[in-house]
């Protein structure tokens, strides 16, 4: 059983290593400012919850208690990294990016970032 | 073995960690190397973890916490501001 | 009387007449007038006392400490000026009275005038050296506000400037030489001291002190080279120019050469330096005189020329010296009173003092000339007028006198002066009163009225007795105070007339028919005169005063250039040096502890800062960049603060930085974006090599800490023990900063309360200003994006604030045993305020939910005292806590902390200064127009609402949410 | 590990001062905040470097603890130069606002305090 | 019920900070869970002024499938994205934007689903429409992105449906 | 236990939050509140003094901690000197700030005023180490705020300066601190003491580095030159009551100064010994002269008293460095005379500056001029220290106390010359400001919508604000008359200070050390 356990929290651990270093390496060997992003919100949140998981593991097996609140910070990555990663994004489209660069935006004729008012009063004007 | 993960895991964040600090150091624009801040922030919680775990102590678990919701607030803060200027309006 | 009163009434006189200012110009003069009369007769009532050769005394211990007591003595010498200053004081007053204007505050002159003749009082009645040390710069002080007194006249202004400039840099002399003294003898009591002549003439320190002491004389009594300010003083009105410069203030020089003459005279030092300085200004005011056209100006030449006759007599050292010095101070006080109370009279009915545009006076103001002939012949020295007999005693004692080698030159210069002397004294006779009438005075000159006259006919009448009388008139004066300046018996002398054709007789002929050929011969003199290259004191004085402005101006603004980079500087380079300084004249051990290896993760750590660091500072000129460097830095901080066991102070450290970056970054929307090169490379080069010595410096100074133990068990071994037990807390860092250390704790939650007011007031300030246009109209720099507030984000921040809201709770009440506490759960409790308000604007989230952080930031403040106060109610001290734990079935047994009360008082305090600092700074991006009217800019279920409406999925109008 | 430290405290000493020297309000900000970093790490060093010490008292085991005072003095440190640097941040912008030019020296200039 | 709404203005909020609660205590007690339990009331009702409306969760048992889903996704597609960073040349990839259409209305479902597509690996969601209509998403690699869009439709959005609407 | 120790510390605490969450929109309330606490800070203050003429130290320990291990307030008769000064102090420049209304021309004077208070006040009776950097940060933040109370362009960008220069020296006390308490181990500086003299010989380097920062922190306060530059600028451009308020931070300097170096660096303490000696007394000498070279070179009014303060701190800061128990004596004598003449001779720039602006140029009258004229007169003199003010009284005792020292002549050719300089400078400025002024006809105004009212002050109740400046006054006068009583006292402090072992004994409860 403990032999288990250690088999399944180094299994975590070098997988989350790995993730980790994808990530990171992501960030640095992928070209465009766009595919960058790819790799740390992902590789890297899931790197750093492998971590967790050890960790949960190991308290479980190796102290014989259940610590389950590195669960919590896995739910602030979920929750986080995804709105991180579209601020970033929007940046990179303001900055980048113009609308013709973008895909149509259908109905709503242009995407939120570059819905710029050209009017400085506009947003006293009732909508 | 788990001594061998843990160090390889180590390795691994560490290189990672290296890795974030040349893109903030290389990059050119500022939203990339807020991208490698964040990411470096994410890193560092797993190194804090991982130093938990190999000293079977769990006193690191409430930075961890704190820098994982920091992190995300300061992303934030300084996105909002290459977006807008003005992050509170 | 009491000698207190006799020098008090003055001082208190002086304060009638200010209080009186509205009660009218008789009013102010009766008082001063009244209160003069007051003390002359106190005075006198002590005059046979004093002609019995006692001194009356009176003693008051003020500082003993210092030895500054308010000792008084009177004897003759003192009996002498009091009675010169008092009587003539009645009688400028008399005058005064009739002198000024209408337009003139008679109330100030007469304040200004008492203090003044209060002080002098002082100076002669003082028996105390450091007594008199006061009252002789309260005469400097008066004076400057008497000659001052026109303050429409430059001259007023720049003669007082100088007066008080030459004077008053004396006296400061003089205190030191006074301070000298005192410690040679060992008392400062003037009695004591004159006991002392032996013991003061065989120090080392008599040269200085006499140097010193005598720069106070000479500059008080315009003696050379300091005679300068004299005749600039007189611009003040003529009352004053008669009492102060040249009955009384002038004389207290020659007062306390007379006053130490007794300890500091008979020695080569002091005849060298006193007699040389008298002679000289006796000759040189003389032959200025001789060419001065201004009436007053001629008298103050006069005025300095006399004063170094009675310089150069008590520089002489001899009994007979002394007396004749003593006898032609009162002769000098009448006549020359009565002379400038003349040119007054002159100048206040022809409206100038100009003698080249005067003459022929004789039969316009048949009394002011009688008035002005006497006075002046007895300048002459002209028999039988008492200038006549103190100048054939100084013409006597002339004959005396050897200057090294020489016994001609003394006796012939004395002559060339009395020379000249006649010569201006006749001159002004000449030049003013004979000759023919004139047609261009600029006033219908005539007698003025008796008020006017009275005084200087008074003074004139003195002038003619004690010339016919002198024995019977002042003869006993003289001889108190004559033995009172030199200390002892003096040898037998009569105050006569006649004394038989002698060598000075002849000396005096000599001087009256030269001064008579000068007189004659003026015209030509004058052009010589003219003609020859003189240098002009007050121009001298002016360009000496305006180069020391100049100066101070250059050097004060050449320091204190109001450069901070180089305030900087200069700070951290002296900083250095004395620390360089202090290591290196101390000792120091080999290392004690062995330094603990470094495995990897630390070196990342560390090389992570290390680049961080470095970047930021080469490349800080992108500010953008440089936050979020520094953010690398702080990250790095806070891990190696977890890594070196200390968790608290990771927490701390981490949140202090994301809310410092939040603020920087709200700042730097308004700064510019960049920093430009401002100093050159040099300058660069130089501060990166200072800060690179500093940071040796440090690196050194810690390392050397590290790598030793303590030199004593640490105090903290008390607080690691009694942690548990005494504090009720495992977190020993937590149970410090609530419970061992509260007061530091309660001092650094008020600091930053204080800093939100501050930053509070700060925009309040800014707003109110001309700032608030500007930003009303400012546009962003570059294109804003769309989409300010992501709808992402809004929901985000809907699950997380609370989530954060949670975690400083816990935070908050686990810090007593664990990491955490009161500080850091407010800064997480404002970060988490802060998302919202960054998800929904600043504007939306305060509609919705108004929080008064003056408020909370009081009541964390006033939690946190009130907690510390409990403990009185125990009798214990503030800030003792108490703790236990509680049992309630079902629950497990919990800990109730008077310190959680305290920790909440940071709490509340941390949360609402942070917030309220981050409001303020909002507000200035801020603008009317600027309602955030939603949470998120998009909601498709708020453009297009679903076909059926849900009560409950109401869209987020605050109309119909916000009320609650 | 006690070498790392000392060199970090000085480098970042020496970033703090070269960037107080400098005439913009922003840079000393920066250099400002650096200082803040290396005397609080100074402060902390004071009491010797601990690994895995924490001075959470242990009810269970005799272990040793790091020096907990210099971390209760580095805390009330940090929480004080927070205040002190969220006012001069406050004061630099106001400043600016006022005279719209952020130079920090207030050198004789014409038309400098317009 | 009015009361009701005020004490618990989101259940599923309390709920969750509840849960949150006892993983900070890291221990279950009575203590812990009746504090984390008034804590749930409490702070809710203090940030309720931030969060107005009230949305619904309608199928339960689709929460729990829709979550396996995504971590699942997330796992397996992770070991896609390792493979493209470590071994795929930069040249070799194919990076596209894809417009995603929305049928979701509601500003929670939206953030979920565009929160998972980032979650899960290949692409990230960059951009709403100026009304909220349709998403931008980047893809890392895709050679077909028409199939992209199907896939997120099919698979994430329309559970979403289910759950939010 | 006597909790009056803590009361003037714990008063102003309570005071200011109150105004600030209660009557922050009530103006008048909070004028009420501030003066009636003023005054209860000052009886407080008496009943202090009173308490330490018996010569008996006592102590305060907070949270019942014995010393060294809690913090502890020490009320010696140096404490209670300075805490009675500084609520002298505080009570005339209140009722001045209500009286010329500068107290509302921004927000929170009265919060800040108590907070300075509070902060300069525990200062001055905290006997630890660290809660005394504590208590300066508390009196340093909230005279930031009050330097810059109402704001304006010069003030703001002079407020940058002075902030980041007291920040520079607050660092540098966290530098000192650190590392004194790396050497020694404690913080309680009767233990300090202790300790300190306890220092092995071989191994005194690093304790000499601390308390040299240390005594280089209090310089900056001290306005020692040359860490004295932040001064001119800052003084002159604060609200001038605020400066006046100010004199007392200059002097907590000074204080910190010889509390340090008696009790614990002391002059008989080998390990830290030639440390002062060798250079403060020099820049202290260069203080002063740089303070009259100033007076005389400076345009405005506000400059010429922030200079004339530097000269006072240069005298003070000689009777500081010689170390004797008799220069102890002048330095507290002159303290006293100092703060008051500084804060008087501010409050009158203050009334100048109000009617006229700030050139020392020739300018039209002004109202009130004569009465102004003769406070500038009166301030004038005492800051010379010219008769027959204290600081004449005061000159003479550093005079005296300087006698023995081998530096006599060039401190007495220092103070002398200084005060030459400076009666050349005030006479000057004084003569410009208030006689010429009366020479110039008022001119038509060139900006014609301001006509000049000359009958007018341009207070709100011209009455309170004189009646400020002549409590000061008043407050010189007294200094002057009861000299002898006030030397004894300070020499009594002196010789308290000199004897640490006193101190340390009620501290360390006779020393279980
Ligand atoms: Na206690
Ligand atoms: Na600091």
């Amino acid at each position: 059983m403990a032999f288990a356990g250690e088999l399944i929290i180094s299994f975590f651990l070098i997988v989350s290593g790995i993730f980790g270093f994808v990530g990171s390496f992501g960030l640095l060997k992928l070209s465009d400012p766009m595919s960058r992003m790819h790799a740390p919100t992902k590789a890297t949140t899931l790197g750093v919850g492998g971590v967790l998981i050890a960790s949960i593991l190991h308290s479980l097996f190796m102290e014989d208690h259940l610590s389950l609140h590195e669960l919590l910070i896995t739910l602030f990555l979920f929750i986080t990294a995804p709105v991180s990663a579209h601020f970033i994004a929007k940046w990179h489209i303001h900055r980048h990016e113009t609308p013709e660069s973008l895909p149509d935006a259908g109905d709503d004729g242009v995407w939120a970032t570059h819905d710029i008012e050209d009017d400085e009063d506009a947003a006293e004007m009732p909508r | 073995m788990i001594t061998y993960a843990i160090y390889f895991a180590f390795a691994c964040f560490g290189v990672a960690l290296m890795m974030n600090l040349w893109r903030i150091l290389t990059s050119d624009g500022v939203g990339v190397r807020v991208l490698a801040l964040d990411t470096m922030v994410i890193n560092t919680i797993a190194l804090l973890i991982l130093y938990g775990v190999s000293i079977s102590s769990e006193i690191f678990f409430e930075a961890a916490m704190i820098i994982a919701m920091l992190g995300f607030v300061s992303t934030v803060a300084y996105a909002r501001f290459m977006l807008r200027g003005n992050i509170i309006e | 009387m009491s000698l207190f009163l006799i020098v008090a009434l003055p001082f208190l006189g002086a304060v009638f007449p200010a209080l009186l200012i509205r009660a009218g110009r008789n009013a102010c003069s009766w008082s001063a007038g009244v209160t003069t009369l007051l003390a002359f007769i106190g005075l006198m009532i002590n005059l046979p006392a004093v002609l019995r050769g006692e001194a009356v005394t009176a003693r008051l211990d003020w500082l003993p400490w210092l030895g500054l007591n308010a000792n008084f003595f009177l004897d003759g010498l003192g009996f002498l000026f009091a009675t010169l200053i008092l009587g003539i004081g009645l009688l400028i007053i008399l005058y005064a009275r009739f002198y000024l204007s209408r337009e003139d505050p008679m109330g100030q002159f007469y304040t200004y005038l008492l203090l003044f003749q209060g002080a002098m009082v002082g100076i002669v009645l003082s028996d105390n050296i450091l007594l008199l040390l006061v009252f002789w710069e309260l005469t400097s002080l008066s004076s400057f506000l008497l000659i001052g007194y026109w303050k429409h006249l430059p001259e007023g202004r720049q003669g007082a400037r100088m007066a008080l400039a030459v004077t008053g840099s004396g006296g400061l002399a003089m205190i030191a030489g006074m301070l000298i003294l005192g410690h040679i003898v060992g008392s400062y009591d003037l009695s004591v001291i004159l006991q002392n002549k032996e013991a003061i003439q065989s120090s080392p320190l008599y040269l200085p002190a006499l140097i010193l002491i005598l720069l106070g004389c000479f500059t008080k009594s315009a003696q050379f080279p300091f005679h300068f300010w004299l005749p600039h003083a007189m611009a003040a009105p003529t009352p004053v120019s008669a009492y102060l410069h040249s009955a009384t203030m002038v004389k207290a020089g020659l007062f306390l050469m007379a006053r130490m003459w007794p300890v500091l005279s008979g020695t080569p030092e002091w005849f060298y330096i006193v007699a040389t300085t008298g002679l000289i200004t006796m000759l040189i005011g003389a032959l200025i005189a001789l060419f001065k056209d201004d009436l007053k100006a001629l008298l103050a030449f006069s005025t300095v020329s006399h004063l170094g006759l009675v310089t150069m007599l008590l520089g002489f050292g001899t009994e007979i010296a002394a007396v004749a010095a003593v006898f032609h101070i009162i002769n000098h006080a009448t006549f020359k009173a009565a002379l400038f109370m003349s040119a007054g009279i002159v100048d206040h009915e022809t409206g100038t003092r100009d003698i080249k545009r005067l003459g022929g006076l004789r039969h316009l103001m048949p009394v002011t000339f009688t008035i002005a002939v006497i006075a002046s012949l007895s300048m002459a020295g002209l028999p039988p007028l008492n200038g006549f007999l103190s100048k054939e005693m100084m013409l006597e004692e002339t004959l005396h006198t050897a200057w090294g080698h020489s016994h001609l030159l003394v006796p012939g210069l004395a002559v060339l002066a009395a020379l000249f002397s006649a010569a201006y004294s006749f001159r002004f006779i000449a030049h003013v009163f004979l000759g023919p009438k004139r047609s261009d005075y600029p006033a219908h000159p005539h007698d003025p009225p008796v008020g006017l006259w009275l005084a200087p006919a008074f003074l004139v009448v003195l002038v003619v007795t004690i010339g016919l009388n002198a024995q019977a008139m002042v003869g006993p004066l003289v001889k108190v105070a004559a033995s009172a300046v030199t200390g002892g018996e003096l040898p037998y002398f009569k105050l006569k007339l006649w004394h038989g054709f002698n060598t000075a007789l002849l000396m005096s002929t000599i001087a009256t028919i030269g001064g008579l050929i000068l007189l004659v011969s003026h015209g030509g003199l004058e052009r010589v005169w003219n003609a020859l290259p003189r240098p002009e004191a007050k121009t001298i004085f002016d360009a000496v005063i305006r180069a020391l402005t100049g100066l101070s101006r250059v050097v004060t603004d050449t320091l204190h250039n109001g450069a901070i980079s180089r305030y900087a500087m200069i700070f951290v380079t002296f900083t250095l040096a004395i620390a360089v300084y202090a290591y290196f004249t101390g000792t120091m051990t080999l290392p004690t502890r062995d330094a603990q290896d470094a495995p990897l993760l630390p070196t990342l750590a560390w090389f992570c800062l290390i680049s961080a660091t470095a970047m930021l500072t080469f490349l800080h000129r992108n500010r953008q960049l440089a936050l979020v460097l520094i953010g690398v830095v702080g990250l790095i901080v806070s891990l190696s603060f977890n890594y070196l066991s200390a968790p608290d102070l990771a927490m701390t450290q981490i949140s202090v930085e994301v809310v410092s970056i939040i603020l920087l970054l709200l700042c730097l929307n308004f700064l510019p974006k960049t920093t430009p090169v401002d100093s050159s490379l040099t300058i660069r080069v130089r501060d990166g090599v200072i800060a690179g010595v500093a940071g040796v410096g440090s690196a050194a100074l810690i390392y050397a800490v590290m790598i030793r133990d303590f030199s004593f068990p640490t105090i903290s071994e008390f607080h690691l023990a009694n942690s548990y037990k005494g504090g009720g807390g495992t977190n020993v860092v937590n149970v410090i900063l609530v419970d061992f250390r509260g007061f530091d704790t309660f001092g650094e939650i008020i600091v930053l309360g204080i800093a939100a007011l501050v930053i509070f007031a700060l925009t309040e300030a800014v707003l109110a200003s001309n700032v608030r246009a500007y930003l009303l109209n400012r546009k962003p720099e570059w294109p804003q994006s769309g989409d300010a507030h992501p709808l992402m984000m809004v929901v985000a921040t809907r699950v997380m604030m609370p989530i954060a809201l949670m975690v400083a709770t816990y935070i908050f009440f686990r810090g007593h045993n664990l990491p955490g506490g009161g500080f850091i759960a407010g800064l997480v409790a404002a970060i988490a305020y802060v998302m919202q308000y960054m998800a929904s604007g600043f504007t939306w989230a305060a509609e919705r939910q108004r929080i008064f952080y003056h408020g909370i930031i009081g009541s964390g403040v006033l939690i946190a005292a009130a907690t510390g106060m409990g403990a009185w109610f125990n009798g214990l001290p503030f800030l003792t806590s108490a703790f236990g734990y509680v049992h309630l079935e079902p629950l497990e047994e919990f800990e109730l902390a008077t310190a959680a009360l305290f920790d909440l008082g940071v709490f509340l305090a941390v949360l609402g200064a942070v917030m309220l600092a981050l409001e303020s700074l909002s507000r200035f991006a801020w603008q009317p127009g600027m309602v955030t009217e939603h949470a998120m800019d998009i909601n498709p279920k708020r453009d297009d609402p679903p076909p059926e409406p849900d009560p409950d999925a109401d869209p987020d109008q605050p109309a119909t949410e916000g009320g609650t | 590990m006690e070498l790392l430290l000392a060199t970090a405290v000085g480098v970042l000493t020496a970033s703090g001062i070269y960037l107080i020297m400098r005439k913009r309000t922003f840079p000393v900000i920066l250099g400002l905040s650096q200082l803040t970093y290396a005397v609080n790490v100074f402060l902390f060093a004071s009491g010797r470097l601990a690994i895995n010490q924490p001075p959470i008292l242990n009810k269970y085991a005799e272990v040793s603890y790091t020096d907990p005072l210099p971390q209760a003095l580095v805390l009330t440190a940090i929480v004080i130069s927070f205040g002190m640097t969220a006012v001069i941040v406050m004061l630099a912008l106001s400043a600016y606002l006022s005279s719209r030019n952020d130079r920090i020296d207030l050198t004789e200039e014409p038309g400098d305090d317009a | 019920m009015r009361l009701l709404r005020h004490i618990f203005p989101h259940p599923f909020l309390t709920l969750l900070l509840t849960l949150v609660w006892q993983l900070l205590a890291n221990d279950l007690s009575l203590n812990s869970l009746l504090f984390g339990f008034f804590l749930g009331i409490v702070i809710p009702v203090i940030t309720m002024p931030y969060w107005p409306n009230r949305p619904k969760l309608h199928n339960i048992p689709m929460v729990i499938e829709y979550i396996l889903v995504v971590l699942y996704d997330i796992v397996v597609a992770n070991i896609a994205v390792a493979r493209i960073v470590l071994f795929k040349p930069d040249a070799a990839r194919n990076p596209a934007w894809v417009r995603i259409p929305l049928e979701l209305r509601s500003p929670e479902a939206i953030t979920v689903l565009a929160g998972t597509i980032t979650m899960t690996p290949g692409t990230l969601s960059a951009d709403l429409s100026a009304k909220g209509h349709s998403l931008l998403v980047h893809c890392l690699d895709t050679d077909d992105p028409d199939a992209v869009r199907d896939e997120i439709k099919q698979r994430y959005e329309r559970r979403l449906k289910e759950i939010f609407e | 236990m006597n909790h009056l120790i803590i009361a003037p510390v714990v008063l102003p605490a309570m005071l200011a939050p109150f105004i600030i969450m209660v009557i922050r929109h009530h103006l008048d309330l909070q004028r009420i509140f501030s003066v009636a606490a003023t005054v209860i800070l000052l009886g407080i203050s008496f009943a202090l003094v009173g308490q330490a003429l018996g010569g008996e130290i006592q102590t305060y320990e907070l949270g019942d901690w014995p010393a060294p291990f809690g913090i502890v307030l020490v009320l010696d008769r140096l404490s209670a000197l300075m805490v009675l000064l500084t609520s002298v102090l505080a009570l005339p420049i209140v009722l001045y700030a209500i009286g010329s209304g500068w107290d509302k021309r921004g927000r929170h004077f009265h919060a800040l005023f108590h907070f300075q208070l509070m902060g300069v006040i525990g200062a001055f009776l905290t006997g630890d180490a660290f809660n005394l950097f504590v208590f300066f940060e508390v009196l340093l933040i909230a005279s930031y705020g009050l330097m810059t109370h109402a704001g304006g362009t010069r003030r703001l960008r002079a407020g940058v300066q002075y902030v980041v220069y007291n920040l520079l020296g607050s660092t540098l006390f966290l530098f000192a601190l650190g590392t004194l308490y790396a050497v020694t181990g404690t913080l309680n500086m009767a233990d300090l003491a202790v300790r300190v003299a306890e220092m092995p010989p071989e191994d005194t380097a690093l304790l000499r580095v601390g308390a040299v920062l240390l005594l280089l922190v209090f310089a900056v306060k001290a306005a020692l030159l040359p860490l004295h530059l932040w001064l001119p600028l800052s003084y002159a451009n604060a609200p001038l009551p605020v400066a006046a308020l100010f004199a007392i931070m200059t002097k907590v300097g000074a204080y910190s100064i010889l509390r340090m170096y008696t009790l614990v660096f002391g002059p008989e303490v080998a390990a830290t010994h030639g440390l002062v000696g060798d250079w403060l007394l020099p820049a202290a000498m260069l203080t002063l002269a740089a303070g009259a070279i100033g007076i005389l070179g400076s345009r405005d009014i506000g400059r010429l008293v922030a200079f004339a303060a530097i000269a006072s701190m240069g005298t003070l800061l000689i009777a500081v460095g010689l170390f004797t128990p008799a220069s102890a004596t002048a330095a507290l004598y002159y303290m006293v005379h100092s703060t008051f003449a500084t804060a008087l001779m501010f409050l009158v720039a203050d009334m100048v500056m109000e009617r006229r602006g700030p050139e020392i140029t020739p300018r039209t009258p002004m109202p009130q001029s004569g009465l102004i004229a003769s406070l500038f007169f009166v301030g004038a003199i005492a800051l010379a220290g010219m008769p027959p003010l204290s600081g004449f009284i005061g000159k003479l005792l550093v005079l005296q106390a300087s006698w023995s020292a081998p530096e006599r002549v060039a401190i007495w050719a220092i103070i002398l010359i200084g005060s030459f300089v400076t009666i050349v400078g005030l006479a000057r400025a004084g003569s410009l400001i208030f006689w010429k002024s009366h020479a110039v006809e008022p001119e038509p105004d060139p900006n014609p919508q301001s006509p000049p009212e000359i009958d007018t002050a341009p207070e709100p109740s011209p009455g309170l604000t004189f009646s400020a400046t002549f409590a000061l006054l008043a407050g010189l006068i007294a200094l002057t008359i009861f000299a002898g009583p006030a030397t004894e006292f300070a020499s009594e402090t002196a010789e308290q200070l000199f004897d640490p072992s006193r101190y340390i004994n009620a501290v360390l409860k006779g020393g279980e050390q």
